[in-house]
């Protein structure tokens, strides 16, 4: 699965994009795995409040299920305009 | 509908003239442009504009194509840049056009609403200070709810 | 502010390159222009519109001061055209400036509702059955109760 | 008093603008005065509701006070933008 990460987001986990073996059946799920990962996903995932999240490039929430998603993306409110 | 993303600048001249010649029929032609502001104090040194390709050109003819579907609309134009832009610089507009002059000005209003919250882009402002990423305002969010 | 009440035609896309150049610090430009339309069944042959000079450009300014008191603004342009027109033809076009995007759109959609019951216009409409005066719409006096 | 006729109301009176004598003290007294002239005054005033006045280039009421005044204008409700 593809993970892809913008803004600070992406600067906090110090990459945009990675792919990763996954059997997280929510994005929620992934959230967890990421953060056992390293500190750097732990700071970029502290308050998912202040994040949100796409799922094979359309908005989504937390408790989204993943089967068959092929590309997960986080980033925080957007700010275009 | 026509939704262009792109790093370069655009003329907001031609582009009015073009849309307004591509349409017929319609009364009422409405234009938002949307310009780079200076900052207070440090002053802006640069923004510099992300955005997440594939998702970003989907979001906004989504917009597009709920704003035709709420509003009786001839042609619908979104232009937005990204990368690195200064005080001044136009960073996006939006066009409609239909017979009501209401129906375009709502649907020009309703586009920048979703434009500014549903999407991706995100923008960083350098100043001689540092950089900060610009937070969204609640108000932005808020404003969703007007439609 | 900028009013320009004239036969000749104008040019919509140089008018709001004009316009956005000459702003400093605004965030937001949103211009609304008209068009003739054509007419259901005979087809509208040509339009004739009368103005009442003097007044007319005494009217429009005065709709424009208010629109600065109400919104936070830069610029304002107001451009209408008499004489005669034909379908497709750009009849006016207004152009607002802010800092906030909510004031420009707002300030445009006023000078709009004012204008067509304000300033002293009046089209005839002329197809192969006959002229005919354009009666004015209750929903434009209406429109004046928003503000 | 310079009286101007705009868009049908011109066209009912046959002409674009007159200088006339008078002591109206109110728009309403030289509407009356208008009528009586002639038939075609008669036909451009029938119905006040259908008309819109301005006093030296402002719009006003029928019952506005003519003292000072230089110009004024009568017209259907306008129809710009």
């Amino acid at each position: 699965m593809d993970i892809l990460y913008f803004a600070w987001v992406r600067e906090r986990v110090g990459l945009p994009r990675e792919r990763i073996e996954t059997t997280a059946a929510t994005v929620a799920d992934l959230v967890e795995e990421l953060r056992a990962r390293e500190e750097r996903y732990a700071a970029a995932f502290a308050d998912l409040s202040a994040l949100r999240v796409a799922v094979d490039q359309e908005l989504t929430d937390f408790d989204a299920p993943l089967a068959g998603a092929r590309e997960v993306a986080f980033f925080p409110p957007m700010t275009g305009g | 509908m026509t939704i262009r993303v792109q790093s370069s600048p655009f003329d907001v001249g031609a582009e009015t003239s073009d849309f307004a010649a591509a349409q017929t029929g319609m009364g009422a032609i409405v234009t938002f442009t949307g310009v780079v502001r200076d900052l207070p104090g440090d002053g802006l040194e640069r923004m510099e504009i992300e955005h997440y390709p594939g998702m970003t050109e989907k979001a906004l003819a989504a917009i597009a194509d709920q704003a035709q579907t709420r509003w009786s609309l001839g042609g619908v134009l979104i232009i937005h840049r990204y990368g690195t832009l200064r005080a001044g610089d136009q960073i996006m507009m939006v066009a409609t056009a239909s017979k009501h002059r209401a129906h375009a000005f709502e649907a020009a209003d309703f586009l920048m609403d979703y434009l500014k919250s549903r999407a991706p882009f995100w923008k960083k402002e350098y100043t001689r200070s540092g950089a900060e990423w610009v937070a969204s305002k609640d108000e932005d969010e808020a404003a969703l709810t007007r439609w």
